[in-house]
């Protein structure tokens, strides 16, 4: 436990200043795009009621309707969707480069790693603790922008304009953010348990790749491709099967494909892994 | 040590943030709704649902309103929301109620479809299958067979039977309308038609077979016109009148058929007797802009005239046809403004209409036409919030 | 003692250990000679359980190798430093403490001032000697029965070796056993207890370098000369 | 003088034991006064890090010289080099035979006559006393 914990600290330690990087581009992205999105709204709405005679705010709400939060972000989208694209794919490389840059580079650290004293399987859990604690550290850092972009919005957008909504609405009819942060919490489990799977099918095929190389990267992608089938597998028997079969079967597969990833991985480390 | 100080403040920070956010999602953010009984046995209300739609900000929120409160769609479970939209799950309540109560047997076939029905009554679940017509080239290959499904409910044994298609279905195209028991047979009724199909069904004939459930035997299937006399070289619809139960012992088929410029027609067969009998009424006529149905029960059919300022009920003695009522209300009947929308129960048809400003239902005793509940919706909060609803229909519960 | 017995390890088709075996005692300085490519790290790697053999069995003190060893049985300095760049050495050393109970940071501290490193200099900016100096500190302040090296002295310059010679007569590896490789013999000649030919992946003399001396007048090098240029 | 200096080390001849080595350096710091009769000697690490060698080959040197007198170890105190007058004496007898036999053994080969090598030999030794002698007088 202890030595999971050192190298979970570890590795945090070792992605921390792309991790700023991505925090700051999410934070100062979706800042400024809402900014930008206002103003350019406001400027508009300007011109619309100089256009046509309009006095007030109210009657230009009343013509042709109210700005709210999640017109004013679908103005600027790249500005939020993008930011979060960014965060996504950079932590989906990392799935590989957290395993690869140990073996790669003058310094092969992998060397290290493998010597150290308790079970290998260390090294698998704390890197897919990272990946997770990674994932879950910019949706939590989502969750505190929020609040200030609404503010931000509330006070660049006159009273008789705006159109109030609650994080939470926003959040679960926006596609992208309702996949990556869903406000129900059996959802917001189940998506990242999914996710956390995913994650330790890829470890094993990437360990697979490093066990065996040539060979292993073909039977890696083979495994990975087998684990994909199994988990949509169910859906596709939705004529015969009924919901919470389906469900069932989903959450049944992945919990077995996570148990044969951790049992795949922990046999490639002890025995069949090459510095 | 600095380093183990930050990771901790990092997951702490995560978790927090997390667990604040869904716990606060928990909390129902949308107001809450709920069906008030007005008038009348608070249980009816217990039958139906109000669906519509709740304007939160810049989003329509899909809501459904019951007698125990409202539920929004896009407050439920990814995995409630997959259910709700699952294939595998009927729409029509009866098939719900029996998938429910025999999940094996209704396994992969909770859909209707015109090759498929089923009877259900004390007894037995019975589903019957007529495989589906080929057609190869300009060739009717017609049936292969039929299967019969039977479950028995007491013991929870099933039972498959296949019967063979009698030849004259080789050359013309059929939909299976409904499926009876009576003793132990099974009367199945087709509606037929010649095949090629061009386009008229002026020939559509009904054959009802008898297949027997213990040998799988077809006898009968004598051609019925289906409606003699009438539609020369028109287009016309066939379908069955809308019930209650569509699964339930009947001792009367009806049919409907509708062709452009004609009077609608009903057709009453009789499984007992093996005799048709044919109701003209008048169709629909271009000035009325409201809608026309059909509904029966095993006593009686019904007429429904529906506009926003007039309903008009015509009830029919089955099987005679007997004229046995009529009923007419206008919206001041229900203190309400204008009517909205209906649904058919059982024994009921419930009107969606405004009373004072808020969305209200009345059910009515199709027997006797009266109003025996009224419903209206409440705001669980503040009565404002009424003003950002809207319910577009009724749904009755399975 | 290490034993490997009949090891064989192949990469691909291409074997690097033939039935390899032989011992090296504890509390002895055995070295591993042979010209690049005979197989020497590999082998080194096989003993610490870096890469998979594919016959044979290798045993220290008696026991299979496994995840128990690497506490208090054996300890390995590759022929690179294997920290991370961005790490300074403090934090090497602190990475080394962290995880391993038979660290023994008294030691650490006195080779760090033997070696006359900076704890602040990032693993990045160490030169070729600091780097292997600190890559040596980090496998003798672990309190193991076992050390493996791998090339310790190549590409270093002469200071650092002295420095790092002088650490194979000192305290620091007694009551150990030591397993070296290398292919430049000369300068440690007269420290190594025993000595191993390999070539292409068999052992094909093995010696002890003092008997040989007295007992044929011959130096590791006239032995090397006529096993490799027969 | 210190440790160092008394044990500081030779460069080893490769094609003979290291031991071997280490105990004529002890011979011949006996004979030259560099090392006392009756000092303590290093233990054995500390000699192998004086001397720059395996503890294994101090530890068998000591072994040597313990056999051969030249050291003594009583009980728990620490090693002494023998104060024995025959033992030492041996040692400066043995160390001029080896130098004269191995200095022998090369000018064999050069075919010197006894007579003209012992002629050279005196002139030689006289006139580097010599130079040593002006230098003592400057």
């Amino acid at each position: 436990m202890k030595r999971y914990l050192h190298l979970v600290i570890m590795e945090l330690h070792r992605f921390w200043k792309i991790y700023a990087a991505l925090a700051a581009l999410t934070v100062l992205s979706q800042t400024a795009g809402l900014w930008w999105s206002i103003r350019t709204l406001m400027k508009r709405v300007h011109w619309e009621m100089e256009l046509t005679n309009l006095s007030s705010y109210a009657e230009f709400a009343n013509q042709y309707g109210r700005i709210s939060f999640m017109s004013a972000v679908s103005i600027k989208e790249p500005f939020f969707t993008g930011s979060v694209a960014v965060c996504v794919t950079a932590l989906l490389l990392y799935v590989f480069l957290i395993w690869y840059r140990d073996w790669y580079g003058k310094n092969t650290f992998i060397y290290r790693l493998l010597m150290l004293p308790g079970s290998r399987l260390n090294l698998f859990w704390a890197k897919l603790t990272t990946i997770l604690l990674l994932s879950w550290g910019l949706v939590a850092l989502q969750i505190v922008l929020f609040p200030p972009l609404m503010a931000m919005y509330r006070h660049m957008v006159p009273e008789e304009l705006a159109l109030d909504t609650s994080v939470f609405s926003f959040v679960r009819h926006h596609p992208v953010f309702d996949l990556l942060m869903p406000p129900h919490a059996a959802d917001f489990l189940l998506h990242y348990w999914l996710g956390i799977t995913g994650v330790a099918v890829v470890f094993t095929a990437i360990l697979m790749e490093r066990s065996f190389r040539l060979k292993g990267l073909a039977a890696g992608a083979l495994y990975a491709l087998v684990s994909g089938l199994l988990i949509i597998g169910p859906v596709s028997f939705e004529h015969v099967l009924y919901p919470s079969e389906i469900f069932g079967l989903t959450v049944a597969l992945s919990v077995l494909l996570f148990v044969l990833s951790v049992w795949i991985s922990g046999m490639l480390l002890k025995r069949k892994i090459s510095v | 040590m600095k380093r183990y100080v930050i990771s901790a403040c990092f997951a702490c920070f995560v978790v927090l943030a997390i667990g604040l956010f869904l716990g606060l999602a928990s909390a129902k953010g949308l107001p809450g709704f709920r069906l008030e009984t007005a008038a009348g046995d608070g249980k009816e209300a217990e039958a139906l649902l109000l669906a519509g739609w709740y304007q939160n900000g810049p989003y329509a929120e899909r809501v459904t309103i019951g007698a125990e409160g409202s539920e929004y769609e896009s407050e439920r479970s990814g995995y409630e929301r997959f259910r709700a939209g699952s294939i595998s799950v009927s729409a029509i309540p009866e098939l719900v109620r029996l998938t429910e109560a025999y999940p094996g047997f209704m396994r992969g076939r909770t859909h209707a479809s015109t090759l498929l029905d089923y009877y259900h009554d004390d007894e037995w679940v019975i589903r019957l299958q007529a495989s589906l017509t080929l057609v190869i080239g300009d060739r009717m290959a017609g049936f292969h067979n039929f299967r019969i499904d039977m479950l028995d409910k007491k013991t929870g044994r099933k039972r498959s039977l296949t019967a063979p298609l009698p030849d004259v279905l080789r050359n013309r195209q059929a939909v299976v309308a409904d499926i009876q028991k009576i003793g132990d047979k099974l009367h199945t009724a087709l509606i037929t038609f010649p095949w090629p199909f061009n386009g008229q069904r002026e020939d559509a004939e009904l054959r009802v077979y008898q297949i027997s459930l213990q040998d799988g035997e077809v006898t009968g299937g004598e051609p019925l016109l289906l409606f003699p006399g009438g539609a020369d070289d028109q287009v016309i619809r066939v379908g069955e009148v809308r019930e209650p139960d569509m699964t339930a012992p009947r001792k009367y088929l009806l049919l409907k058929a509708y062709a452009p410029d004609s009077d609608d027609r009903i057709l009453l067969y009789s499984y007992e007797q093996g005799k048709t009998h044919t109701l003209t009424l008048p169709a629909k006529s271009p000035e009325f802009s409201g809608s026309l149905q059909y509904y029966r029960d095993d006593s009686a059919l019904v007429r429904l005239l529906f506009a926003a300022d007039e309903i008009r009920m015509e009830r029919y003695r089955l099987p005679g046809f007997e004229r046995e009522r009529e009923i007419l209300l206008t919206p001041e009947d229900l203190r309400a403004e204008t009517f909205q929308n209906f649904a058919w129960g059982e024994n009921r048809l419930y009107i969606l209409h405004d009373a004072n400003g808020l969305p209200a239902v009345s059910a009515l005793d199709l027997t006797d036409g009266n109003v025996i509940w009224r419903g209206v919706v409440r705001a669980e909060s503040s009565a404002g919030e009424l003003e950002k609803l809207g319910i577009s229909h009724i749904l009755i519960r399975p | 003692m290490i034993e490997l017995d009949r090891v064989t390890k192949k990469y691909g088709r291409k074997t690097v250990l033939k039935d390899l075996s032989f011992t090296a005692e504890k509390e002895e300085i055995t070295c591993l000679i042979g010209v690049n490519g005979a197989g020497k790290s590999t082998l080194l790697k096989a003993i610490m359980g870096l890469t998979p053999i594919q016959g044979g069995q290798i045993r220290i003190d008696g026991e299979p190798i496994g995840r128990h060893m690497y506490d208090d049985k054996i300890a390995f300095v590759p022929d690179t430093l294997t920290m991370p760049p961005f790490m300074t050495v403090e934090n090497c050393l602190r990475f080394m403490r962290d995880f391993y109970d038979r660290w023994n940071g008294e030691r650490a501290a006195h080779l760090l001032q033997f070696f006359k490193l900076n704890p602040a200099d990032r693993v990045a900016s160490l030169s070729k000697g600091q780097a292997a100096k600190l890559n040596l500190l980090l496998g003798l302040a672990l309190d193991t029965d076992y050390l493996l090296l791998d090339e310790p002295f190549s590409g270093i310059d002469l200071f650092s070796r002295e420095q790092i010679i002088s650490v194979f007569s000192s305290e620091l590896v007694e009551d150990r056993g030591v397993l070296m490789t290398t292919h430049e013999i000369e300068d440690i000649e007269h420290l190594i207890d025993k000595a191993v030919l390999l070539d292409q992946g068999r052992v094909i003399r093995s010696i002890r370098c003092e008997e040989i001396r007295e007992r044929e007048g011959k130096s590791v090098i006239d032995v090397m000369r006529e096993v490799y240029q027969p | 003088m210190t440790e160092q200096d008394r044990f500081d080390a030779p460069a080893f001849n490769h094609r003979e034991p290291v031991y071997l080595q280490v105990v004529r350096h002890f011979k011949i710091g006996i004979a030259t006064g560099r090392l006392e009769a009756g000092q303590t000697v290093p233990s054995r690490r500390e000699l192998a890090a004086l001397m720059k060698i395996n503890p294994n080959t101090a530890q068998k040197a000591y072994k040597e010289m313990e056999d051969q007198g030249l050291i003594i170890t009583e009980g728990n105190a620490k090693s002494r080099i023998t104060s024995d007058e025959k033992i030492l004496g041996a040692i400066r007898e043995e160390l001029i035979t080896e130098a004269i036999d191995a200095f022998l053994e090369s000018v064999r080969q050069i075919g010197v006559t006894p007579g003209e090598l012992l002629d050279r030999i005196r002139r030689r030794f006289e006139r580097q006393a010599g130079e040593n002698g002006g230098h003592s007088h400057d």
